[in-house]
């Protein structure tokens, strides 16, 4: 078994005519954090929809385990133990927390272990434990955040995938959801590939980076690395 | 008085009527955001299956109701895979998908008007009872309207709230692309609320051929008037679509005391208008942006 | 044949109502379900004015498009407060309500029964009292009306609507009047629906309720929809194809019980799959950009589109801004002071409350308290695209490009004072407006040179890089001609290189005594070209200074800098 | 069909013919000898404009199972001396004059239609001036809106209009000494004729209008109306609604437990279907007559029909039926003044000539001046779920 889990070979993407992202080779190796740097518009999201089928990739190859998923449905992914933390609001405005953790476990075959995921869950982010019922719409956007991150971890994934999670927050709280992010990588042993801007929070719990432009790959390396390169953290 | 307290009386009745047709097409509009306008022909083919049933095959009117329910949801399955879906994936503005619900309405309309002629159908020798409280009157189906109405929403209350696939049902309503996310199949979903709400569709129907007979245009009228209490409610509530039902129902009803009845079908509009001008997501609706 | 005469004036009359219907709805973007409505308005109007007060024609005609125009005006309000799902529902109410009026006034309007016995139309002491005869004059009326429309659409006020259906807020934010637009363009669809009511009540010399139903609206949307939305002559298409099939379907023998029947059945399945395979209508939308001339490239530069303006002096001042949304506090006790030819950072966590301010002083947000002045003038509680005239324009976060048109038309929808924004020097100074429109074409060429995207000009917005649409952003703003720009976030996203491209623009921008505010995130670039820097938090400024004072200050440090 | 029996009926239907009219035959066969030889079409096509697609598309069904039936009956005496007929039909979409008058231009282009049977009052309206401008023969057996009366001088009505049944109905409501009346009428042209002519007799006569409220065509919730009537407490009500829109009306009558006599002008299969027992007792006025022993060609109309399309003919299939034979009627006399004969205003002509023609429901109608067939208006009864003959009332 190698030691990647998720991996992308030339993989292209876009809308309409429009081509955002260009022949992205991207490895994400058991157990690591693999941050992904770039700027608005520099196709982080599009690459990240285009991993996890939300998105029909126009070229290139996904691999999770070793098996092509690419252009699969996201639900199947999901089914394997891949989650998904999109921009911003990924929650359900308009259902409790309980309900939306519940839906964050919506594909697990067994049922039963619900309410032990949920007690996990509450044991990261023990806010969403005494705000339980509250509808999701009504949480501060930090609350937010931490719950689309818990719901994403109910089924147990192998690998998540998170969109910008500092995306709107205030700094404090970034630097709250990225130590959760470590934590969990470090506690569950999860994979965990994140895109970013926000470099001065996210550098320090990744294992590596990866620096996308236009849409395509300039950097791929240590984290250490790329505070040394001058010109790259110019970007930033 | 007697024909104040009638108005109400028939007010909750029709209104009843109307919000369990606004339960079936919003559940579909919200979760899917098909404004489904096929939903009328198919409410006409669960009247027809249902007499058919009744009449032909001579099943007791429960059981002609089951399987209008049954023909009504087959035939809304079928409408979203064969018509809505392909639309839907080739990413179609959704007014394309309106007028092609439209086409699709024609052609359902005239076809029962083929297959079943056009004259009205009514079951042989159903009598319903009748009720004189006092001055007022209703009926045994009348009444069935208005359990109908409370059972069916309570039951699709509990069923979205409480199991698996209402929820997901739910879940997708508020946020498809979050459904697909968490691993929810919304093309699943969407089958399964054509389905539901199709299937409720047929119950008001079976229950105005008992009253009043079928005829093949019967759903024009039910299918607006569906829209209206969804809007008027609030979309994407189920608590909404009663209330805009029962809403349109009771000020239908009460306000044709004063004013002539010539008036009687405009009125719903009239209040449609006036309700979207100052409470634009209507009386239970969040503000969708 | 007289039966394909017959035919041919229908397609004339639903014609007309397909392209006035398209205006709205192609071109506005606004979906009302009234069309049928105003075309009973103008239908009635005939039968009424000819048959009850003797009128002739063309008396009963310009006075029915008169009065349906401003119904249609009327029309608009709603559709200020209300857009998609519920102005269709809202139209659709209007429309069943004013045919319950026809059907129910039955004094002025005959109830189901209707008006018979409508004269003819006349010309010269030949009545047009045949499908032959009526067919040129349905041609002419026909003509007049695609010519109108046409003209509308191709015009500056054609442009400012499509970018109205594309963003709203965006066309207000380069000074677009959204209502007298809206009105104005529910107006003329009204009024030109209003021409062919007049025809169909002249041609059948007979005028009931039941002609004007929702089925009706339902009936030229189709044809709207399948002839493809924002073209005008899709419509003319649409309406051919949709009056033509049913005829067609009619050779098609069927036992009479069901041949009609049948023929509809045939009809939808057909409407079906047209859709299907053309989803985006037989004739899609071009940019109305390609009759324009192309303008030589030759050797204009952005400097000459700027002359110099004194620097230092205060421009935009905001005192004492107060905002809360619900319970919360968005901006509190905000000042702001900006000053000609210097640029102006602000700069603050998120949620402090920058955009929000940006919105407050461009007239996006309603203040609850304080005042805001620009040179002196109060323009406190002003309309956003007031303000933009007066000279204060803003640029948003998401960009709100207007996708579907070119970079060209992004720049030229833009540019102030445009005459050809006012319908009325559309229609009646057509040379003025010719002139102008081939001035702004070198205006908005010198603007796309001026930010790098010359090449790009027929490049549609939705087809660009990003860094190209910060850039059109950049150009849309500067073409307003207003003194201040509000850049929020035009920076970010955006690498080294591009940067470079930039910031001698804003420089330059400066240094011809503009005012410049932005919002931005990184400090480097804050540094490199802010004059003063605003540092925002919990609704107001907690500091005020140079860039390097500011970074320097331990106490913000700790709250945002770290 | 036996031919036998086919036969008598055809001789029975002679029968009632008056001597006038046997004259009225000689005079036209000798003028024809005179005339030049007649110029003949190939066939003969009858247009019609129906309803049959939409909310009413019923009407469409029925009128056009009648017309054909006598089409192929007259064809199969060998059409219009010799020359056989051929039914074309269009849909004017349940009363859209757009569509009237498209399917209008249809019947005269494609087929040269110098007759044309009507049905509804607006696209009547609509193709009457075309019909006068191009002189093409109109006739309605269904419309009832005084409006029609004199839209097109080829305009011919073989129903009673609006005016005559609701004044029958009330006259014979006035005879029963009933003071108070409450009326339902469809929202329509229909109901509304009825209205004005009602209330202005009743009001003439004494009486007072407790109640006057409107239906929808085909609307299925009328609680409401009915309730309003409850409360004015009537003495009877006036069900001025068309079919099946009165069964439906007299069940929701007397679900609300009102007892008092209802008072209508239109009976038909499916009225009855849908009111059921609730319509016994009912009365109505119409210009229909029970088929019987007594009328033969009524009978010989009924049987056929029963075996044709497997239901009882309706009034409305009936008047279409006689329809095409008033038509080939006035046809035959029309060619028999020869010459290039084959023109709505000669057929026209022919009619007005000799207005007096054999009605399916017995004995003969006259065409009077303004068109309509004054056919002799008689009161029913409905009794165990049959119509039931009362008596004639005249029109005063």
């Amino acid at each position: 078994m190698s030691a990647a889990i998720l991996e992308t070979r030339g993989l292209a993407a876009g809308y309409g005519k429009k081509q955002i992202v260009h022949d992205v080779d991207l490895t994400l190796d058991r157990g690591e954090i693999l941050l992904v740097l770039g700027h608005n518009g520099a196709g982080k999201t599009t690459l990240m929809r285009a991993i996890f089928g939300l998105l029909k990739p126009t070229a290139g190859e996904v691999t999770y385990d070793g098996k092509p998923i690419a252009g699969r449905a996201p639900g199947d992914n999901v089914a394997e133990g891949i989650a998904f933390v999109p921009q911003g609001h990924g929650i359900f405005r308009t259902l409790s927390v309980r309900d939306n953790l519940e839906l964050g476990g919506f594909i697990m075959a067994d049922k039963t272990r619900l309410p032990e995921r949920m007690q996990t869950i509450f044991k990261l982010f023990p806010i969403l434990d005494e705000r339980q019922q509250q509808i999701g719409g009504t949480l501060s956007g930090g609350q937010q955040q931490m719950l689309a991150i818990g719901m994403a971890l109910m089924h147990e994934p192998r690998v998540v995938i998170l969109d910008e999670p500092s995306i709107g927050l205030a700094p404090n709280l970034v630097d709250r959801v990225m130590q959760s992010i470590a934590e969990i990588n470090r506690s569950f042993g999860t994979s965990i590939l994140m895109v970013e801007q926000n470099v001065r929070y996210s550098l320090p719990i990744a294992s590596r980076v990866a620096v996308l432009k236009a849409g395509r790959k300039i950097y791929d390396g240590p984290p250490a690395h790329l505070q040394d390169d001058v010109e790259l953290m110019k970007l930033f | 008085m007697d024909l104040f307290a009638q108005l109400f009386v028939n007010g909750l009745i029709n209104g009843s009527h109307y919000a369990l047709l606004g339960v079936g097409f919003g559940l579909i509009f919200a979760t899917t955001r098909i404004v489904h306008f096929a939903y009328g022909p198919i409410f006409t083919a669960a009247a027809y299956a249902a007499w058919f049933a009744a009449n032909v095959l001579g099943l007791p009117i429960p059981v002609a109701m089951v399987f209008a329910a049954a023909v009504a949801a087959v035939l809304g399955v079928i409408t979203y895979q064969y018509l809505y879906l392909p639309f839907e994936r080739g990413q179609s503005s959704s007014h394309v998908t309106l007028i092609a619900s439209l086409g699709l309405f024609i052609v359902l309309e005239n076809l029962i008007a083929i297959i079943f002629g056009t004259g009205g159908r009514v079951i042989d020798g159903y009598q319903y009872g009748i009720f004189l409280v006092g001055p007022i009157y209703f009926s045994s189906v009348q009444l069935g309207q208005v359990i109908a109405m409370v059972v069916l929403t309570a039951l699709l209350g509990v069923y979205l709230a409480r199991t698996r696939h209402g929820k997901a049902i739910l879940a997708t309503t508020d946020n498809p692309e979050m459904a697909r996310i968490i691993g929810i199949d919304t093309v699943k979903v969407s089958r399964l609320v054509f389905a539901i709400g199709s299937a409720l569709s047929a119950i008001p129907a079976t229950l105005i051929l008992l009253k009043d007979g079928a005829t093949p245009s019967m759903g024009f009228f039910a299918v607006f008037i569906a829209f209206v209490a969804v809007i008027v409610g609030g979309v994407g509530s189920l608590r909404g679509a009663v209330a805009g039902g029962l809403a349109l129902g009771m000020v239908e009803s009460l306000g044709l005391w004063k004013i002539p009845t010539e008036w009687q079908s405009s009125i719903a509009f009239i209040v449609l208008f006036l309700v979207v001008l100052l409470r634009p997501q209507g009386l239970f609706g969040r503000t969708v942006s | 044949m007289e039966y394909i005469l017959h035919i041919l004036v229908m397609v004339c009359i639903y014609g007309i109502l397909a392209v006035s219907f398209n205006l709205l709805i192609g071109f506005a973007g606004l979906f009302a379900m009234a069309q049928a409505a105003f075309y009973a308005f103008g239908a009635y109007a005939t039968a009424i004015l000819t048959l009850k007060l003797g009128l002739p024609f063309p008396v009963d005609l310009l006075l029915g498009v008169l009065i349906t125009a401003f119904i249609g005006a009327l029309v608009a309000i709603p559709a200020i407060r209300i857009s998609g799902t519920y102005l269709v529902v809202v139209t659709l109410a209007l429309q069943v309500i004013v045919i319950a009026i026809a059907t129910n006034w039955k004094d002025l309007t005959g109830g189901t029964d209707g008006l018979r016995g409508i004269p003819s139309l006349n010309i010269f002491g030949y009545a047009l009292d045949n499908p032959g005869r009526f067919l040129p004059a349905a041609i002419v009326a026909l003509g007049i009306c695609f010519w109108v429309a046409w003209r509308l659409a191709n015009s500056p006020f054609g442009r400012a609507l499509r970018a109205m259906r594309e963003n709203e807020s965006a066309a207000e934010a380069v000074g677009k009047n959204l209502l007298y637009m809206k009105v104005a363009v529910f107006a003329f669809s009204a009024g030109l629906a209003a021409v062919a009511g007049s025809l169909f009540a002249r041609y059948l010399n007979y005028v009931g309720a039941e002609s004007f139903g929702i089925d009706e609206t339902i009936y030229m949307l189709a044809m709207v929809i399948l002839g493809g939305t924002g073209n005008l002559w899709g419509s003319l298409v649409g309406a051919a194809v949709l009056v033509i099939l049913p005829e067609l379907l009619k050779f098609v023998t069927l036992p009479t019980e069901i041949a009609d029947k049948s023929h509809l059945i045939i009809y939808g399945l057909l409407l079906i799959v047209i859709l299907r395979l053309r989803p985006e209508g037989l004739l899609a939308e071009r940019s109305t950009m390609r009759h324009l001339p192309h303008v030589d490239d030759t050797n204009r530069h952005g400097a000459e589109m700027t002359a110099p303006l004194p620097k230092d002096e205060v421009t935009l001042s905001g005192n004492d801004l107060h905002k809360r949304f619900g319970g919360i506090v968005a901006v509190a006790g905000f000042n702001i002071v900006l000053k000609s030819g210097s640029i102006t950072g602000l700069i603050g966590p998120n949620g402090a409350g920058k955009t929000t301010a940006f919105n407050l002083l461009t007239g996006f947000l309603s203040l609850d308290s304080g005042t805001i002045t620009f040179r002196g003038r109060n323009i406190t509680g002003l309309k956003p695209h007031n303000i933009v005239r007066a000279g204060v324009a803003r640029s948003f976060q998401d960009l709100r490009l207007f996708t579907k048109m070119t970079a060209l038309e992004n720049v030229m929808v833009a540019l102030p004072n445009q005459a050809g924004d006012r319908v009325f020097d559309v229609f009646f100074r057509p040379m003025k407006i010719h002139r102008e429109e081939q001035d702004n074409l070198v205006r908005a060429r010198a603007v796309l040179d001026f930010v790098g995207l010359t090449h790009k000009a027929y490049e549609t917005a939705e087809n660009l890089s990003y860094a190209e649409e910060k850039l059109l952003v950049v150009g849309r703003l500067l073409a307003t001609g207003a003194e201040v720009f509000l850049f929020d976030e035009p920076l970010s996203g955006l690498d080294r290189t591009t940067l470079a491209e930039i910031f001698p623009i804003v420089r330059k921008l400066a240094d011809s005594g503009k005012t410049i505010c932005i919002i931005e995130h990184n400090l480097d670039v804050i540094k490199e070209l802010c004059d003063v820097v605003y540092f925002l938090d919990e609704g107001h400024a907690m500091a005020i200074g140079t860039p390097d004072q500011l970074m320097n200050d331990p106490a913000l440090a700790t709250r945002y800098f770290k | 069909m036996p031919l036998e029996e086919e036969a008598q009926g055809r001789k029975d239907m002679l029968k009632p013919i008056g001597a006038a009219l046997t004259a009225a035959f000689f005079i036209t066969t000798s003028a024809a000898l005179a005339a030049e030889k007649p110029k003949d079409p190939d066939v003969i096509h009858i247009g019609a404009l129906f309803a049959m697609t939409g909310k009413t598309s019923f009407y469409g069904t029925v009128m056009s199972q009648g017309m054909k039936q006598a089409i192929d009956e007259i064809n199969a005496k060998g059409g219009v001396d010799g020359i056989k007929l051929e039914a074309d039909i269009e849909d004017h979409k349940g009363g859209v004059a757009k569509a009237g008058v498209d399917g209008f231009t249809r019947l005269r282009n494609l087929y040269n239609v110098q007759a044309v049977m009507t049905s509804f009052s607006p696209p009547t309206l609509a193709i009457a001036p075309i019909a006068d401008e191009q002189k093409i023969f109109l006739i309605n057996g269904g419309g009832v809106s005084n409006n029609l009366v004199g839209a097109s001088k080829y305009l011919f009505h073989n129903r009673s209009l609006a005016s005559d049944l609701g004044h029958a109905a009330v006259s014979h409501a006035h005879d029963l000494g009933l003071k108070k009346m409450a009326e339902l009428a469809w929202n329509s042209d229909a109901g509304d004729n009825i209205v004005k002519v009602v209330d202005e007799y009743w009001k003439k006569n004494g009486g007072t209008v407790v109640a006057s409220e409107k239906m929808d065509v085909g609307a299925s919730n009328i609680d409401t109306q009915v309730a309003k009537i409850r409360a004015g407490n009537p003495d009877f009500i006036g069900l001025w609604l068309f079919s099946p829109d009165p069964g439906l009306a007299a069940k929701r009558i007397r679900d609300f437990g009102l007892k008092v006599p209802l008072i209508g002008v239109e009976y038909t299969a499916d009225v009855q279907k849908l009111g059921g027992a609730a319509l016994e007792g009912y009365e109505f006025t119409s210009d229909y007559f029970q088929p019987s022993a007594d009328e033969p060609w009524s009978a010989a109309f009924a049987k056929g029909y029963k075996e044709r399309y497997h239901s009882d003919p309706d009034f409305y299939a009936a008047n279409y039926y006689e329809g095409v034979y008033v038509i080939a009627e006035a046809m035959k006399r029309a060619r028999a003044e020869g010459g290039d004969w084959y023109h709505g205003d000669k057929i026209a002509a022919a009619l007005r000539a000799n207005p007096t023609f054999k009605s399916v429901y017995g004995g003969s109608m006259v065409f009077q001046a303004n068109g309509v067939a004054k056919k002799r208006v008689a009161l029913f009864k409905v009794q165990n779920g049959n119509k039931v003959f009362e008596k004639y009332i005249e029109a005063k």
